[in-house]
């Protein structure tokens, strides 16, 4: 059930550092009812501590990871990675603070199909995007879900306790093989793929790496959804800043019409 | 106390002097969960054209400091589904003004007829920060001459509140709002964003793949409040300020210095209910104020002695 | 690695691409304290008249988001005191360019004359951003005929490397550039700030005694990003960027956009040694990426395929 | 003597809330040497916390209030009252956190006169600007100073205890007559002034204050200083920003002719 988004006043709960550059953000806001997979919601760093300040201006869009209800409203999960002015920010809210969320935002990831298997593939912090997707898929079946998740080095990895504490397969990719098996995390995709012909791809994370998934996916056969993460400005469809050349030579809005999409409708040649 | 909001803007007569700006409010229904638009002035549509246009390849945005570039290209769904689709979806009480541009003077000018036959278009808002095709690039709202000519057109096709949208990348903005009044404008929209650049410096390319982007949001807050000041003393028909109103003390000034109304563009992207809480602010400052109707807070800037 | 900074701005050989902008660094001593003034590639003095001045009655600067709104007047010392008093307080190896300016073109004439008498003065740079007293209010920089006139009175009165900075208030900046390269300006200057207005809603006056003022700092960054795009392609001339550097990246990005040298203004405000931090940050760029010359930056944006 | 100023990243030893909207902000600062009473010191409330952000963008004079010298280091205090967004977001600055110092700043109170009583008097926030010529007083000999604080209510009072610790006689005026005596602190200055015929203002606070003051030392025929509180960008000199018009006609920079003037000087007519 995709819900109507709302526009709050979340207040930070926790906003804890993870490892290298890493940080989960826990909040409180009043009025959420739930998420699909793979949505969405936009937080304004700028404004965190009351003084108006524009700079930055924008929202950032961080994809909801987990969330759950309370007496004074849920509880929302957010991972993230201090990469730019705006996470920088975001690492600053302290416990207590208020930050604008707009969310539930954006189509999720389609259901899981009961007679294949869901081959998760995350990469840095497009970790983030599949949680719970893999929560679902652990409670469908046993085996329903084989989760893979790629990062630089170890310390950069996002979610691993939590993605290994569900009932689910967790297979670790790291470059310089300081965890689980060297090298990026599309080549333990292309093994899966061949070794199990009912499967399909939920992939979220670089560019690159979704691009590497789709053509994979498309050489065997199957099923691929990629999440993007195209620059966003509003997050819910009015600013057509976000949008994603399609194959057939239009444009889809990446926050509106996706950020889930089947692989093969993005033309990934002409994706910045 | 009490607060009159009215305000009559160049014959649309609105509840409240805060409308929405053009390209930042889609057609109005993605609001919805947000923002009962019926507390709004209006709202001012996404600018079309009179066919359907997609728009340019990503990057179309990027962020700067206290503000935003951005490149959408054409994109919109066109006069005819916008008549179709988008309008029937607001509630009868929204003011809709349409929001216009073509590439040619005539396409401006069938545009603007067509709109004109829904009785739903209480207004039209001509874009003139439009390039022109024939003329190498340079916005229509760049040359007096070329502005005339538009102008001339678009009022002859339509007999709505026609309100034209000056580009502020020109010399003399008080010049190109005479021109408007002159050619029979009810009124004068600025400012549409500034025309900015920004480099990605790891691969020393535009930051917007169009190359040269419009720039929004605080950062342009006090150019726009010049330039409302100049427009509304060189012209007798009411001005529609906008340009990086984030809050109702904002919106406040714009009227101070010679707006009747404003627009609320970049902050609904930040806050999507921005429009109604500056709307609702806007109130509260004036009977704070013992300001009976908002009204009378236009053209008050006062001389230092 | 060691990277190669020199620059030739129109006849100035500097040392690197880092000047000061005029009236953001007082005429140089002040800084000392701060800053060694020999790491820079030279300095642009507050820009100076005829005879001394004093400016504008308070408020003369006020805040903006991104931004700082100032309008001081025309307080500067006077040429005459400017050489007696002001150029033996710096060191003979710092690189100093007299900014002038007059409210007719004979007094920049005459300014420029004395100026270049003095064997310190490197170069001036002609501010046409001034108000020209005969058109009641309109810049020279705003005005193509009356800036021709300008640039070609101040290049027979000087034979000095001639910079003209140049109004960012125009609708065409390149056809200013232009009208600079065929009088005889040896670079162009460029951005002045932008005209603008601010409100200060408990009195409803401008924040700002004189009413409009200009607009600097990282606010307008993209827009001078644009206008140095835009005019080093229309001339041959070399360009002198300005207008919202706060960082050695910001410094660069002018130079990928067509600037051969950078001015820093209001960062000097914020941190008093920003512009020899930003002079060294550029060559920590330029190291880290492998450019051994900083010259090799100037307009290397490269467009989107 | 009158130090150089030098540019500091002070850190954040302390910023603690001293009732009403005041604060104190206690900053370590590499290089600082000492400072004469009524010198300021440019603060960057924007750049608090690192990422590169510009909104706001100006410094902000504070005056030194306290200053001692550690081993890392000069500690120096600042009082100061949140009422924009400046100082809104300098009382954000956590302790640990780098600040940008750029001081000590302008022309001291010239030295207090042996044969004379200094009548220090301070208005809102302006009281800090006395406190070290307090001290100074207090040093010097019994009863070479008295201090007159005003406020709007005992609440917003700053510094009082402070001022009381010293061997000086404090005298204060709140508005509401919630602390000392009821009404402004220019109706103590006018009985002083009467009863103390060998005596000297030293003022500073709010521009219709001093305008007062001065106005009572001419009628009285005594000498007085003003510490004026103009706005001000760069703070040593170079924008022009902060000009005070002289009686003379020409103008005086508050940053670097002052902050402190003979109020004589001083154009109050054309004082914004
Ligand atoms: C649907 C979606 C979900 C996302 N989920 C997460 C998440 O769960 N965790 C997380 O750490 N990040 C996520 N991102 C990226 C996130 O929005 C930030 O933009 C990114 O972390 C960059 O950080 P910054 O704001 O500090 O960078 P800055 O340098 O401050 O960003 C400057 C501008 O570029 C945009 N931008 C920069 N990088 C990206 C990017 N990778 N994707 C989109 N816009 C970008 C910013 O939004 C901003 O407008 C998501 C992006 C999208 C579109
Ligand atoms: C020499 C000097 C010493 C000062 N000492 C102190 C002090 O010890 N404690 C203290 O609390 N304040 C002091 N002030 C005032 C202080 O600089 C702040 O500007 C003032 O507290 C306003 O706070 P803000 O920055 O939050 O206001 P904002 O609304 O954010 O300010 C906007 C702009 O206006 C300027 N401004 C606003 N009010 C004043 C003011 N009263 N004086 C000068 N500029 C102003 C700001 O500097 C800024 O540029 C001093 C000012 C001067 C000139
Ligand atoms: C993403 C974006 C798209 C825009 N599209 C249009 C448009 O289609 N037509 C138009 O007249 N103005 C358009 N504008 C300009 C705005 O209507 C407005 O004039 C400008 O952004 C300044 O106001 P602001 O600072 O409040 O955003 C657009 C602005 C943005 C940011
Ligand atoms: C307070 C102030 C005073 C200025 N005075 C002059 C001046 O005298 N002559 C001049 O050519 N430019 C003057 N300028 C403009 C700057 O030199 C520069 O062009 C402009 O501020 C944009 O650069 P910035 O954003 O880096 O400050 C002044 C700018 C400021 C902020
Ligand atoms: S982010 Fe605005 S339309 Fe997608
Ligand atoms: S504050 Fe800049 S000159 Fe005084």
């Amino acid at each position: 059930m995709i819900r109507a988004p709302l526009r709050a006043d979340a207040s930070v709960l926790e906003n804890e550092a993870m490892g290298a550059a890493n940080r989960r953000l826990r909040l409180l806001v009043p009025g959420f009812e739930g998420f699909e997979p793979g949505q969405f919601a936009m937080l304004s760093p700028g404004a965190v501590g009351g003084a108006l300040r524009f700079d930055p201006l924008l929202p950032r869009p961080m994809a909801i990871y987990r969330a759950s209800s309370g007496s004074a409203g849920a509880e929302v999960e957010i991972l993230y990675k201090v990469s730019g002015r705006g996470t920088a920010l975001l690492a600053q809210a302290r416990p207590g603070e208020q930050i604008r969320f707009v969310g539930p935002l954006g189509r999720p990831f389609p259901d899981l199909r009961s007679d294949r298997v869901a081959l998760l593939v995350g990469g840095g912090t497009g970790v983030a995007s599949l949680y719970e997707l893999a929560v679902r898929g652990a409670r469908l079946r046993a085996g329903a879900v084989r989760v893979l998740l790629g990062a630089k080095s170890a310390r950069d990895l996002m979610g691993h306790a939590d993605f290994s504490s569900l009932a689910v397969a967790v297979d670790v990719s790291t470059e310089d093989g300081s965890l689980g098996e060297r090298g990026l995390v599309t080549e333990p995709l292309a093994r899966w793929l061949a070794d199990e012909p009912a499967s399909d791809v939920y992939a979220c994370g670089p560019t690159a790496m979704m691009r590497a998934a789709a053509a994979l996916a498309l050489r065997f056969g199957r099923r691929c959804f990629v999440s993007l993460e195209n620059p966003m400005a509003c997050g819910f469809g009015v600013c057509l800043g976000c949008a994603a050349p399609r194959r057939d030579g239009g444009f889809a809005l990446v926050c509106r019409d996706g950020p889930v999409f089947d692989a093969t409708i993005v033309d990934w040649e002409r994706l910045a | 106390m009490s607060v009159d909001t009215s305000v009559d803007l160049g014959g649309l007569r609105l509840r409240n002097p805060v409308l929405t700006a053009s390209g930042t409010f889609g057609y109005g229904a993605e609001f919805a969960p947000f923002l009962d638009l019926r507390r709004l002035g209006g709202i001012v549509s996404k600018s079309l054209t009179l066919e359907p246009r997609s728009g340019n390849l990503p990057h179309r945005i990027a962020e700067a400091h206290a503000g935003m570039l951005n490149a959408i290209g054409l994109e919109n769904v066109g006069v005819d589904a916008f008549i179709r689709e988008k309008i029937p979806a607001l509630a009868a009480e929204v003011v809709i003004v349409a929001s216009v541009f073509g590439r040619e003077i005539d396409e401006y000018a069938q545009a603007c007829e067509r709109l004109s036959e829904s009785p739903r278009v209480a207004g039209l808002e001509v874009n003139a920060s439009c390039p022109h095709v024939r003329s190498g690039g340079i916005e229509f709202g760049q040359n007096p001459q070329l502005l005339a000519s538009l102008v001339r057109a678009v009022r002859r096709a339509s007999a709505k509140p026609l309100l034209v949208k000056l580009s502020p990348n020109v010399t003399s903005i008080a010049e190109m709002a005479k021109v408007c009044e002159a050619e029979g404008a009810d009124a004068i929209s600025l400012i549409n964003t500034l025309q900015a650049l920004d480099v990605d410096l790891e691969t020393r390319r535009p930051k917007l793949r169009n190359g040269l982007g419009g720039l929004s949001g605080p950062a342009i807050l006090p150019v726009a409040l010049r330039m409302v000041w100049q427009a509304s003393r060189a012209v007798s028909i009411p001005v529609c300020g906008i340009g990086g109103i984030m809050t109702a003390e904002d919106a406040v000034k714009f009227l101070v210095c010679g707006a009747t109304a404003v627009q609320v563009g970049t902050a609904s992207y930040l806050n999507p209910a921005a429009a109604g809480e500056i709307a609702d602010g806007m109130v509260d400052w004036a009977s704070r104020r013992g300001v009976s109707r908002l009204a009378d807070l236009i053209g008050t800037l006062q001389p230092w002695s």
